[in-house]
């Protein structure tokens, strides 16, 4: 059976009228803004490239260690170091739109305004999506508290969906009781799609100095640990709304790509696996064709429908 | 330019006291490694994800071959001292910015400390002109042997005074009136630091190279920062050990976290 | 500093009045109720046995597949399968209470009333302690429910405190926002000691079939994987409460155990570990003394304190 | 007695399409195993937590060692695939009930499907009396020369012809007559069924052997059940397969999940 010819399955992906080739993302601030993974992989074949955080003002971040290593993860606490949302249309927004790929900017903010700022001043740029991180457990105010209390959440997507241009995702935050409530808000208020998971919160105490290994205390955890997490997580909200969701989450090979998938969403994310493998984007993809071809799968929403339960 | 490879291992011994030194095969990288960088390794076995950065001791440019030397701290390179000749690790290098080798100075102090010594043997390799050198130790010394060949003057202090000076490196440097143009270091940061303040005394610029713990070790994820100073002398903003370093001019670090 | 003879630590604790000899603990549902970890180690050396969850009645349990492996952890499904409280007192307690060490029962219900029913039957039992199981994410009705809703904790805890003689230490599920809530709910209600966590609610899909791997399709995630939430859940809850914390997830060796400790934990649980190897909690216990003399730490108290920030 | 060791690999070899053959020397546990029970197996290497549950195919007493076959079907299985002569595993075992063998009967019946196969060949070579076997494969046949020494009658049947009867186990079984007073069957679920009813309409009592994913192995954790019924034929309760079982008799299970 695997033996006969099979066309090449169609990959391509509508997500909230943006138009993918692929359903291969990378995960916010795990790609820097593309230009050090260019030199290893052609950044032309990804999906999409999600930048990191872009706030109105620069942010300094964390004190270091700013990462941990765990079994199966990594903790991280950047806290959004970023130059700030004039920077990047100055400094990478040319660089990205060299390539034949979308380009979705991950929106942070300490309050609303702050969020509604940086969504209209790329109202006009070239950048084809927003990202709203409502879930960076790393910063003191704003981030995850918007994610994880549902008024919070549809105010600030209520106000910025009416400021932006671009269609708006926001990101979700695992740390919650009930992600289906916090995604039917953000989908009721007038989201495009939604992005989950971001990292759960954790901890690492180094019993040498018996200190926290972060500066910062807590941070996200993320990587292959988390996996079954996310992919529940995927698979509830699925089940909730009807607008897209693109599932992240440890996703290291092209079965765990096709697991999210499978659980009902339209496009996946790679972040930790990165930088175990700085190919993993593509590796990935290829995984993926391979698996569908396997199956005999024509196109993405043949995968999509695939789940039997 | 940087590469992924896998790469296998030559000549693999211990050559102290918790010091191991390998060999590894890696054509397309020895090519053009400048001292100073460091390579981002990787086992294929395991569960842990993240690579682990070594700095790049020598290179062997007719073997295409690249050395590196290192402690067992922890459980990956305790993993990686089990490895065995002839069996393969993933390899991103050369990584970092290197050593930026001053051609054109007399006389060059180079000072190492601990597991800070490895990458400063290549660069006494490239060095040109007169060189001497500090190593430190917390006890008996490791790639003694190797410097030998290629310093003016080689200094050993270690702190239990197993061999050599009886002290740190910066008392060694004081003891034996340590000069030159220019300076090259890496150690732990506490050494750095002090350092750093005795270049800046004695007017010598130096660079140092720092560590932090790293994720992606390219640039892209910003977990490896440093804080340096800005232009003007009050602001910092963090860089990147990984990218914008590993070595920086000894007084742009800012020394308080 | 290493060579030099120490004197063995003390690492007797004293758990809301229970007195354990050690702070090895195992996790409930893991160690069954000891009969088969009897032959590989010496049920006397550990602090307590915490066997698996007893309700009023017989429970068939959920369908099987019941486990999948993760990358560093597992999801079960068991669904609280038990013979009855009945059947434990006849049956698992007599075999128990041969050895020196404490027996705490994990108390299982659909309703307050079953939950205060199976304390009240314990009441005039040998059983040394209670562990409320308001956490379990694999039952349709009571479990889990209990476990993320603050007024429906606070009811449980509330009532079965009423009516049970032993001291009720109460089992926190990791699947909610804020756990701190929780603990302080639980321990205003009159919980005498509270232990986490529970399993992460997760899921895997086989790729090969394309279904869920378990039959409940989705389950507890356990094991090296979640520590690190596990880690921060303790450390955050001890910040909280006084009364004692009781410290699990993901805990594999010696070091595992000292970081729940310097986070907070007065005792630890060995839960997944058990089936790696089953000889784990006699292995960690060795590591955690090998660890304290090392540090030249000579009880718990100054392992638990030893924490700098 | 139940014990964990440290077992070093034996002779390990490929003896057939996707199957696998492994020696493991494996003193105190050889002593007392019965044909059916099952090791669990776990690598001292990788990232896995759980064991893998794979049966003891034959025992070598004066050795002190015990075989296993198994094929490569998921990334455990994968990696015992490469592991090498010599070096070790960890090993929980002998676990499980194993076959009651019934010494008395004139002539047994062994009905083996695909990777039921191997537990049933050291239940062979310890059966007494007349032995009727089956032994049924999706194509090329594996432990056919090991059965044939410990076997009367010895059928293969093969699903796409190349080997033997074309057809499954159970038609071979009917092709051929089988018979005997004891049955004892081991392979994939349906084919278990299939032989179960079989053996039913022939009053023929039969010992299946079940498998089902496990976590501790050892009866304490309650993921490995099966449907068992109990003494009034409606009602069914959960059962342990690594500790109640894996073997079953036959009329005592329950199909439908
Ligand atoms: C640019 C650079 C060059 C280096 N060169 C050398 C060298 O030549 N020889 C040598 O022995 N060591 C060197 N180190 C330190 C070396 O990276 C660590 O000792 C090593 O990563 C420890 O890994 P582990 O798994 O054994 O320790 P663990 O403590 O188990 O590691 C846990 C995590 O922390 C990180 N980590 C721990 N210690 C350090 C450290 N000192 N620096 C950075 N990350 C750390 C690890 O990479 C890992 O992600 C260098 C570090 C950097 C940043
Ligand atoms: C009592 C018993 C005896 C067995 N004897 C043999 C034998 O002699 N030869 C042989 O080839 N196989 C045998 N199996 C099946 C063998 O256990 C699985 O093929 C093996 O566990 C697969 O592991 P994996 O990591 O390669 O697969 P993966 O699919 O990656 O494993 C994922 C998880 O599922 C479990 N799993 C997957 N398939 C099975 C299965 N069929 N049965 C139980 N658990 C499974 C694994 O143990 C692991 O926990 C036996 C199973 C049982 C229960
Ligand atoms: C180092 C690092 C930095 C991250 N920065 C951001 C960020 O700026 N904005 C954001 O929404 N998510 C951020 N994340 C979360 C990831 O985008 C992703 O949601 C999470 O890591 C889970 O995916 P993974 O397991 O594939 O890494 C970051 C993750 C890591 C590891
Ligand atoms: C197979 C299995 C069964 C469990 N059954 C119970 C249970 O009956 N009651 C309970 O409170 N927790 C139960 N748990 C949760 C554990 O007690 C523990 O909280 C969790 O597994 C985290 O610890 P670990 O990572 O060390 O396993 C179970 C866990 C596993 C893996
Ligand atoms: S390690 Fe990722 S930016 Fe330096
Ligand atoms: S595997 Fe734990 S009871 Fe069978």
């Amino acid at each position: 059976m695997h033996n006969k010819a099979v066309k090449e399955p169609d990959l391509s992906v509508d997500l909230a009228g943006v138009k993918l080739k692929n359903p291969i993302m990378t995960a916010s601030g795990t790609f820097g803004s593309g230009k050090e993974y260019g030199e290893y992989i052609d950044l032309n074949r990804l999906g999409a490239i999600v930048v990191k955080g872009v706030s109105l003002t620069p942010w300094k971040g964390n004190p270091t260690p700013r990462v941990a290593e765990t079994y199966g993860g990594m903790l991280n606490a950047v806290g959004l170091q970023n130059p700030g949302v004039e920077a990047f249309i100055k400094d990478d927004l040319p660089f990205l739109k060299q390539f034949d790929t979308k380009v979705i900017v991950n929106v942070s903010g300490k309050s609303i305004e702050e969020y509604c700022c940086v969504a209209e001043r790329l109202a006009d740029s070239e950048v084809d999506m927003l990202e709203l991180n409502i879930s960076c457990p790393n910063i003191k105010e704003g981030g995850i508290t918007f994610g994880i209390d549902e008024k919070m959440a549809a105010a600030v997507v209520k106000e910025v969906r009416k400021r932006s241009r671009q269609p708006l995702m926001v990101k979700l935050s695992p740390n919650v009781s009930d992600i289906t409530k916090i995604a039917k808000v953000v989908e009721e208020e007038g989201a495009d799609a939604l992005s989950l998971i971001n990292t759960l919160l954790g901890m690492a105490i180094d019993t040498k100095s018996k200190r926290p290994v972060l500066g910062n205390i807590m941070g996200g955890l993320s990587g292959p640990a988390i996996k079954p997490v996310a992919l529940r997580m995927v698979y509830q909200v699925c089940q909730t709304v009807k607008i897209p969701v693109v599932g992240m989450g440890g996703i290291m090979n092209g079965h765990d790509a096709a697991e999210f998938i499978l659980a009902g969403a339209n496009a996946v994310a790679i972040g930790t696996a990165n930088f175990t493998n700085p190919c993993a984007t593509m590796d990935v993809m290829e995984e993926l064709i391979h698996y569908m071809r396997e199956q005999r799968m024509e196109n993405l929403e043949e995968l999509r429908n695939g789940l039997i339960i | 330019m940087k590469r992924m490879i896998r790469a296998s291992i030559g000549r693999h011994e211990k050559i102290g006291e918790n010091c191991w030194s390998m060999w590894l095969k890696a054509p397309g990288i020895t090519e053009d490694v400048i001292p100073g960088q460091f390579a981002h390794i990787k086992l294929n076995q395991g569960e842990k994800l993240l690579p682990r950065p070594l700095s790049i001791c020598e290179i062997d440019r007719n073997q295409k071959a690249l050395r590196i030397v290192y402690a067992v701290v922890g459980s990956g390179t305790k993993d990686l001292s089990r490895m065995k000749s002839g069996e393969e690790v993933t390899l991103l290098s050369p990584l970092g910015n290197g050593y930026d080798i001053k051609a054109t100075a007399h006389k060059s102090i180079i000072v190492g400390g601990g597991m800070g010594i490895p990458p400063l043997l290549e660069l006494s390799k490239q060095i040109p002109g007169e060189k001497e050198i500090y190593l430190g130790y917390a006890s008996t010394p490791f790639l003694q042997k190797d410097f030998e060949k290629h310093s003016d003057e080689l200094r050993i202090a270690t702190d239990d005074g197993s061999y050599g000076y009886t002290g740190t490196v910066l008392d060694a440097m004081n003891y034996y009136h340590a000069d030159g143009d220019v300076l090259y270091s890496c150690g732990p940061r506490p050494m750095l630091q002090k350092i750093s303040e005795w270049a800046k005394q004695k007017g010598i610029p130096a660079q140092i190279s720092l560590e932090e713990r790293m994720a992606c070790g390219i640039g892209a994820c910003l977990v490896c920062t440093c804080k340096i100073k800005k232009e003007k002398e009050e602001d910092w903003q963090y860089q990147r050990v990984c990218s914008d370093g590993p070595v920086f001019n000894s007084q742009e670090v800012v020394w308080d976290a």
